[in-house]
């Protein structure tokens, strides 16, 4: 077993248990705190994986303001936060068994399939993931469309939640 | 290879050799040597952070005309480690209903989020912790953790001020993240790179001479993310006491404190790296690599110093002028500055380099002196509206620029 | 590129560790005499009112909301940004019209007077 | 190295435990955390598949960041729809909020 392999153990087990405690816990807030380790524990996989770019992206986004947008919208709905009653539905029992399932099935369907334990390749000589990224999302042979169309689905999701949420003005 | 030319990877061979030759396996060697510089690394800023304190003082004692600490030591240089130690030896005080784990991690996570900075900070062409090919996004990441801390802290010691506080100061961090985001864009387009290293071996020009907006931009939008005057709403006595970090105590607060001190260094150090050539100094950082970390580390303390000037001049703004100065004017601006930037660049490429260099600079001036214009006209109308119209045009402001600002923001 | 992770990753382990020494030692050091009054919510003196949650006006909401839009809208022009001396002026175009989109977001907001302070 | 597999199991789990938070959870921002679960191992998946494919074919990071923006414009109106419904009807439990039923 490498070095690489322990990281990537400790990681996996990391994210999954903090993603359990994120479904489980009763505290909202202490949810939104175990959130923030999966999300952290994912980014620490973008850089096993050498996306450095979509690392650190994943921080930024993700804890510097998803997380926040999260725990402002919790403080907000302030009624909630001392938890009483269940927090969970009351066939959660059943829902155990779908995510087994769902689980299952992923698991059975993929490795059926013949790339499964691939190895990586190793990277072509002064390969810049950055600047491919860059020349990727605005060449009109690549995704210079997804490109655009993402701002408009930010301008569209901006619009509408500032009129949701503040409709009566 | 000597010491002078490569002081770091001399050291890191000879350790090397050493550790290899008393029968350690090759990578293990090499991952102790690498803790080694972390270790080194860190604690030369934590040295480096104590001896701020003193600096601080001592300035803003200048600047108050008093003398500052000067009892212990020469020149009070010990005082910073009186205060250490007296903060070492105070009790601790966990407030009742607090979260105690988070309440402990939240100092931690902020002094944590200014170390990790140091990472990618080149100090010299050979001297750095990493060249990440993302630095310049690595800021906003680690400031990420920064602003998580305030928010933990003030949940964690279950306190309506430091809830009210954390709040106000998120707001106001992640509002003035977006100028600062966008004028960090101007020196990536202008290198071609994100990675700190490149971004300062292409400074032929400095970049300040080349986008002297966009630095300007910068400085403002780093001394708003410090939270220092006069974007200090942390530390608002009169409304919020003293913000998110109220119930904190001794040592837990000295890392506040410590962390607040070196986060204003190093965005000093990172403005000297965007916009003002890091480590180049007309050639005389072609001596050696101490030489230029010297340069670095004078440049870093001349953008703290900056921010001390502000900080001890200028008073504290309400908040809601402070956000409405953000999204109504910096971003903005900031943002027509780089894609102005972006299509100048275009344009501008295949000239000569004196052409390229006044192109920019006459960009940045027309750009300027049109905003400033618009400023003035708003900020007539405002006076006309609130004075009249004839006590305007009979009495024209003996300050254009200071009603500029108080017309718009 | 790996290897600068794992830099990283030590920096992160080291970062933490010496904030956590220097409370270890005071934990040591500092006396702990605690008491009820001590420990009780600062509130200047006063008794705390109600619970210490209060709940915060949603304007506090739209702030991270826009910015959160802008965040992510940087993270798309920094490769742009990267690669753009190697493009033509047509991707420059590109990336103006990806701003110009956002920044009649941010009018929008500012039409619909949510970037008051109320 | 690690096999491609190890990700593709990771990414797997990791969605089954957000789709059972999403079913299971009453309040409607705990739905909201688990729905971000999921769109984080589709993240993995997607990333993992640019590494051990052909590098440079950047489809799998320019959808992973489409992804980021999908999710960002996806917490940002689901959580403005919370609070609009929290001030009209003083409730975050996905249950209680059944207006439309009638």
């Amino acid at each position: 077993m490498t070095f690489t392999q322990i990281i990537f153990l400790v990681t996996a087990a990391v994210i999954l248990g903090s993603a359990l405690m994120v479904v489980s816990t009763r505290n909202l807030v202490h949810a939104a705190l175990w959130l923030i380790v999966t999300l952290f524990g994912v980014a620490v996989l973008y850089a096993i994986l050498n996306a450095s770019f979509l690392a650190v992206v994943q921080v930024v986004v993700y804890i510097g303001a998803i997380a926040i947008l999260f725990i402002f919208a919790i403080m907000l709905t302030r009624r909630e936060m001392r938890d009483r009653g269940p927090q969970l539905n009351r066939g959660w029992w059943l829902n155990i068994i779908i995510a087994g399932l769902t689980f299952g099935g992923l698991f059975w369907m993929l490795q059926g399939w013949s790339g499964f334990s691939k190895a990586a390749a190793d990277f072509p000589s002064g390969y810049d993931a950055v600047g491919q990224l860059g020349k990727a999302l605005v060449s009109p042979t690549g995704f210079v469309l997804p490109f655009e169309v993402a701002s408009v689905l930010l301008l569209a999701a901006l619009v509408g939640a500032v009129y949701v949420a503040f409709a009566r003005k | 290879m000597n010491f002078w030319t490569n002081p770091v990877n001399f050291v890191a061979q000879w350790l090397l050799g050493l550790l290899t030759g008393w029968g350690m396996p090759g990578w293990l060697a090499s991952l102790l040597i690498q803790f080694i510089g972390v270790v080194v690394l860190v604690s030369m800023m934590m040295l480096i952070d104590i001896f701020l304190v003193w600096i601080e003082r001592k300035v803003v004692a200048r600047f108050q005309d008093r003398l500052g600490p000067n009892r212990v030591g020469p020149f009070g240089m010990i005082q910073p480690f009186a205060d250490i130690i007296k903060l070492l030896i105070k009790e601790d005080i966990t407030p009742d209903g607090a979260d105690k784990l988070i309440y402990n991690l939240a100092p931690v996570l902020s002094l944590m989020s200014v170390l990790l900075l140091w990472a990618i900070v080149p100090l010299a062409p050979v001297i750095f912790g990493v060249d990440l090919n993302v630095g310049v996004l690595y800021i906003i990441a680690a400031g990420a953790i920064g602003t998580l801390s305030i928010i933990l802290a003030a949940w964690a010691s279950n306190n309506k001020f430091a809830l009210v506080g954390a709040f106000r100061q998120v707001a106001v961090l992640v509002s003035f993240e977006v100028p600062m985001l966008a004028t960090m864009l101007i020196p990536t387009v202008l290198a071609g790179s994100m990675g700190m290293n490149e971004i300062v071996q292409s400074q032929n020009v400095w970049y300040i001479v080349l986008a002297p907006l966009a630095g300007l931009i910068f400085m403002v939008a780093a001394i708003a993310e410090l939270g220092r005057a006069p974007f200090d709403l942390n530390e608002a006595e009169s409304e919020i006491v003293a913000g998110y970090h109220i119930e904190y105590t001794g040592m837990k607060f000295g890392l506040f404190y410590a962390g607040e001190l070196l986060h204003a260094f190093t965005f000093g150090g990172f403005w000297a790296v965007l916009f003002l050539g890091g480590y180049r100094f007309f050639g005389l950082e072609n001596l050696g690599p101490i030489v230029a970390a010297v340069i670095l580390m004078a440049k870093a303390l001349f953008g703290y110093w900056l921010i001390m000037w502000v900080r001890y001049t200028v008073m504290r703004i309400r908040i809601d002028h402070m956000l409405a100065f953000n999204w109504k004017f910096l971003t903005p601006l900031a943002f027509v500055l780089l894609m102005l930037t972006a299509l100048m660049n275009a344009l501008l490429r295949g000239t000569s380099s004196g052409v390229y260099i006044l192109g920019m600079l006459l960009t940045n001036v027309i750009l300027g002196w049109v905003i400033i214009e618009i400023l003035r006209g708003l900020s007539r109308r405002e006076r006309e509206r609130i004075e009249g119209v004839a006590t305007v045009k009979n009495f024209p402001s003996p300050h254009p620029l200071s009603q500029g600002e108080r017309g718009k923001g | 590129m790996q290897n600068d992770w794992l830099y990283i990753g030590l920096f992160l382990v080291v970062g933490a560790l010496v904030p956590a020494m220097a409370l270890m030692t005071s934990w040591i050091v500092a006396p702990k005499k605690p008491n009820p009054i001590k420990q009780s919510t600062y509130e200047c003196g006063m008794e705390t009112v109600g619970e210490n949650w209060v709940q915060f006006k949603a304007q506090y909401y739209i702030f991270a909301l826009v910015f959160l839009v802008f965040d992510v809208e940087t993270v798309f022009l920094f490769p742009w940004a990267v690669s753009l001396g190697q493009l033509s002026l047509f991707a420059v175009v590109e990336g103006i019209v990806f701003i110009l989109i956002l920044i009649a977001g941010l009018i929008y907001a500012w039409r619909k007077g949510m970037l008051e302070w109320v | 190295m690690i096999p491609l597999s190890w990700y593709l199991i990771l990414s797997a789990a990791l969605f089954s435990i957000g789709l059972f938070g999403v079913l299971s959870r009453r309040n409607a921002v705990a739905i909201l955390l688990g729905i971000e679960l999921m769109l984080n191992a589709v993240n993995i998946n997607l990333v993992s598949f640019w590494r051990y494919g052909d590098v440079s074919m950047m489809a799998g990071q320019v959808f992973a960041i489409i992804v980021f923006a999908v999710a960002a414009s996806e917490v940002a109106v689901g959580l403005a729809l919370v609070i609009s419904v929290y001030r009209s009807r003083n409730t975050v439990i996905a249950d209680e909020i059944d207006l439309m039923k009638w």
